[in-house]
């Protein structure tokens, strides 16, 4: 293992410190590493919906990139890979509230939901109002009542900018909650990997690969995916991964989408463009039409190569939304 | 035979010990079916509670598991911090000032049952529950044996870590390792093995209190 | 070797076709693979200087990515890690003049100082006229009149950036080219690679680097470096790539600065932050003041690990150009 | 002894084999004191200019050489193209109808002559002046004591190929193996090394137009 790092251990508290630095004019961290938050620099906005998300680090820009106007007002980053605990949720709950609640929104992994339960109910005690809404769009993973569900991936990143774009427009808490449900509702994913990431605490690869094997349906987390295949050309590869988004979603002729082409943290945006290219004309195929695009490392797995395809079908509403104004240090536009 | 707050104490030093010790091989086990970090997690939320627990007087085994829950809550994160938490909390408030056999059974089914309402998962879904439920169950028939309380969190530790070797042939349904479906088969559940780790060092410092 | 690609020789041009696809608001291609160029959206803008830049591919997201107001009128895209032929740069000059000249900007490469100057001929030929500035900011490389002198890296951005507000400013030829280089004899740079990149159509890694060792002053073409040497921490790499950089430019207390920290396109955006604090912490130990920064990946060699160290020394003029609207796939703000 | 226009193209046929034969060779030489696209670039650029070749008609070696000019340009890129380029236009000026031992040395010579006003590079920089430098010399060798233009090109394709050697222990003061300072000593030069094949398919194609 080799990395850009000092002691594993102290990984998240210095990167935020550097992240912090780097982006003073638009966030702050709390200073306080057994409750480590970043939020706005401002502080909470008067009369806002606050939006908190968080979880493992090891994914940025996820979350603490996204925080800023039109989007997100604090986010958590718990240890890399490891939901943080219900203390700095609270915190951070605490610090986002402007008097019209706090929205959590949460991926869901059974510790995301389990931390971020407890927090809402500490939060609760201490006068904050919190609904929450678990981003589930990794198709990859069966959903079913019995096991644990679909994981959040990089949709969480279109439900935290739409979410985001509601509460600055004035929404009340359950508005934005709605608005937040609606892009889950009506976002797919599924990502590939080409390579192992290896968690610096750990030392070792989360899994091995063969040098002609890819997994496909990888999680965020180095978690192995559904299936070892060999590997293949990205054509290929991107229609697997499309298909499976596409036919979850049931895309039909007519239907405007925003298609997201994420990178693991590792691949070079050349590869992340032959799949946007790929994945694009297969949309167009079934007569879809892609209003909008980002390609780029939005929700990375540390060093890991490999990609994912997220589709969201949109609607007049949340077209608007989506286009409305960001500035955060990974996205940023009309602002 | 019975187990009082010194038995508590040492059993919380020699968890930190153990998970210490196991912390890369608890890794490993979450590599293959899930994300690294489970020794990772258990590894710094005991360093926190031994801490803890030398800076803190204690008058009950409650007290003693009360700070173990409260401190693995807030420092271990991920789904085993609150699943722990919660069966440490639980535990504690089950736990009278010693414990017989029956005690022990009750601290375990307790834990068990936290862990089952935050995490809803039952038995053979491949997770600690599978550790949890034959360990209180094994307290339980010492009890009704009219066993000892250190017999029964002897029978605890050795059901849990058979336990644990139990999840093996498994299919996963709850927690990270679900999402391997039947890859997930042939892999021992990390947190069933801390489990069985967890309570293996309860029953050590039960021998070692009975010696001592 | 595993890449999400598919014919290797159509690397480049299947990623530009899905870059333009995805940015279709701000870029087009000439569409002519034989003569590829990417170039803004609206054309050439009449009575501005045009900006135009190329190289070998592999840089991403230099230097199309940098197309758009603000920044680069055309771009064009060589082979990986291979200069362009003079045709496509000529036409791409040709596209990119909007009657006031172009300027060319040029990294300290062989190939690419041979390939842009025979085109800068043949563009004058085609009534265009045509300055160049050579952009040479990386310190790892001994400067001397017996060699091929330093070579062009992550500076670049910034010259690209601040020379493109002085065209969109309304300045003339001259007076973007005097700009140009007044940010190159003020910017300096040095990278690290912790892993070696494989170029599409060789199939193995650039170099082999062992388990425990990394290169200083690498370049960006997975060229090896300076040295090599044991793996270090991040605060320890960084203090050598800093300290070669403020040398070299002489930082002195009171210097306002531009801080770029690049990923080479492998690298997590966590690590990155973790270089910046410690490169902005040893440029405060000096009195200088970090004004500005970049954290991300910028000028990339494929999927190598590794990242490099800028820093730019403003002027009152050159912060206000640093400033300036840019609105570009990879850099946006103000516009 | 002397050659002509059928030479020339047979020289081209033969340059673009021995480019596609040695296009791993190249390119790991490239990787070891460049960024290995050496390989890539050349046999691209003969690839083409075979292609051209075909579906082209030429009276002169002048000819040919410029239409080899022209498509290395054009198709190559990096340092190669414009050096390889300007050579071969160069060349193709100073080329008569045949060539005889003087003409391939004034051919030879030229081309040098054009690398070195682009690159600008001295001999023992590291890079193909290297090894067309030895080359037009020992053709002009042959010429001053009488021998034939396949005698020349002959005696300029093993001068080359020891150039090419030659560069080995040298520090390169030119193009990107510069970069490495003394870490290039050891390796041979890429583009010394393609020139000494370019050179020794030219003869080649002179030892068959002899016998054919
Ligand atoms: N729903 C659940 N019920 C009971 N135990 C669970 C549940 N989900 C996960 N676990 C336990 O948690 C362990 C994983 O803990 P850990 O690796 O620390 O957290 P994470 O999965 O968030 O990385 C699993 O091995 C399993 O025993
Ligand atoms: N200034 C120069 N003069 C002569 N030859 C040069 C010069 N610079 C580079 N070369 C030659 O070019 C070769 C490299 O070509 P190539 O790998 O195709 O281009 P690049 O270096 O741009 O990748 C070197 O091996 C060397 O022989
Ligand atoms: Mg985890
Ligand atoms: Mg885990
Ligand atoms: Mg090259
Ligand atoms: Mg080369």
């Amino acid at each position: 293992m080799k990395k850009l790092i000092n002691d594993p251990q102290a990984v998240v508290a210095e990167s935020v410190e550097g992240f912090v630095a780097a982006h003073a004019d638009l966030v702050v961290s709390s200073g306080d590493e057994e409750k480590l938050f970043v939020s706005r620099a401002g502080g909470a906005v008067s009369g806002k919906v606050g939006l908190v998300s968080g979880g493992g680090s090891g994914h940025e820009p996820l979350h603490a990139g996204f925080v800023g106007l039109g989007m997100l007002d604090a986010a958590v980053p718990g240890a890399v890979f490891t939901s943080p605990t219900p203390d700095p949720i609270v915190a951070a709950t605490v610090a986002a509230d402007g008097g019209a609640g706090v929205l959590h929104i949460v991926k869901n992994y059974t510790g995301d939901v389990l931390n971020f339960e407890t927090a809402a109910e500490l939060a609760e005690l201490e006068d904050v109002t919190v609904t929450s809404v678990i981003v589930d769009d990794d198709v990859a993973v069966q959903d079913s009542l019995y096991t644990a569900g679909r994981r959040g991936v990089a949709g969480t990143v279109l439900v935290e900018k739409i979410a985001g774009a509601a509460a600055e427009r004035g929404d009340d808490l359950e508005a934005v909650a709605a608005i937040a449900t609606r892009v889950n509702e009506n976002v797919r994913s599924m990502g590939v990997a080409l390579t192992a990431c290896t968690v610096p605490h750990a030392g070792k690869p989360s899994f091995d690969l063969a040098e002609d094997e890819i997994e496909i349906g990888i999680g965020i987390h180095g978690e192995p995916g559904r299936e070892r295949i060999p590997a293949a050309s990205a054509d290929e590869i991107t229609e697997r991964l499309l298909t499976a988004v596409a036919d979850d979603l049931q895309v039909a002729s007519g239907d405007r989408l925003v298609l997201l082409v994420n990178g693991m943290g590792g691949t070079p945006a050349s590869e992340l463009y032959i799949v946007y290219r790929q994945a694009r004309a297969l949309l167009e195929q079934r007569g879809a039409s892609v209003e909008r695009s980002l390609v780029g490392n939005y929700v990375t797995s540390l060093e890991m190569q490999g990609a994912s395809v997220t589709v969201l079908r949109l609607d007049d509403e949340l077209l608007s939304l989506y286009d409305a104004p960001v500035h955060t240090a990974a996205l940023r536009w009309g602002a | 035979g019975s187990l009082g707050v010194a038995w508590a104490r040492a059993w919380v030093e020699a968890s930190a010990d153990v998970m210490r010790q196991n912390r890369m091989a608890l890794i490993d086990l979450d590599r293959a079916i899930g994300d690294g970090d489970h020794g990772e997690n258990m590894d710094r939320g005991f360093t926190a509670v031994l801490g803890k627990l030398q800076s803190t007087e204690t008058e009950t085994i409650g007290d003693v598991l009360a700070l173990v829950a409260k401190t693995l809550m807030s420092t271990v994160g991920g789904a085993a911090g609150p699943l722990y938490g919660t069966a440490y909390l639980r535990a504690s408030k089950a736990a009278g000032t010693t414990l017989d056999a029956a005690g022990v059974a009750d601290v375990l089914e307790a834990a068990l049952g936290g862990i089952v309402a935050r995490g809803k998962a039952d038995r053979e879904d491949k997770t600690m529950v599978d550790a949890w439920g034959p360990a209180s169950e094994a307290a339980r028939d010492v009890a009704r044996a009219g066993g000892s309380g250190v017999e029964a969190v002897q029978a605890a530790a050795e059901a849990a870590q058979a336990g644990a070797v139990a999840t093996e042939p498994l299919t996963a349904r709850k927690g990270r390792a679900s999402y391997l479906g039947a890859r997930s088969v042939g892999h021992r559940d990390p947190g069933a093995q801390s489990t069985a780790l967890l309570l293996d060092a309860a029953a050590a410092a039960a021998r070692e209190g009975e010696r001592g």
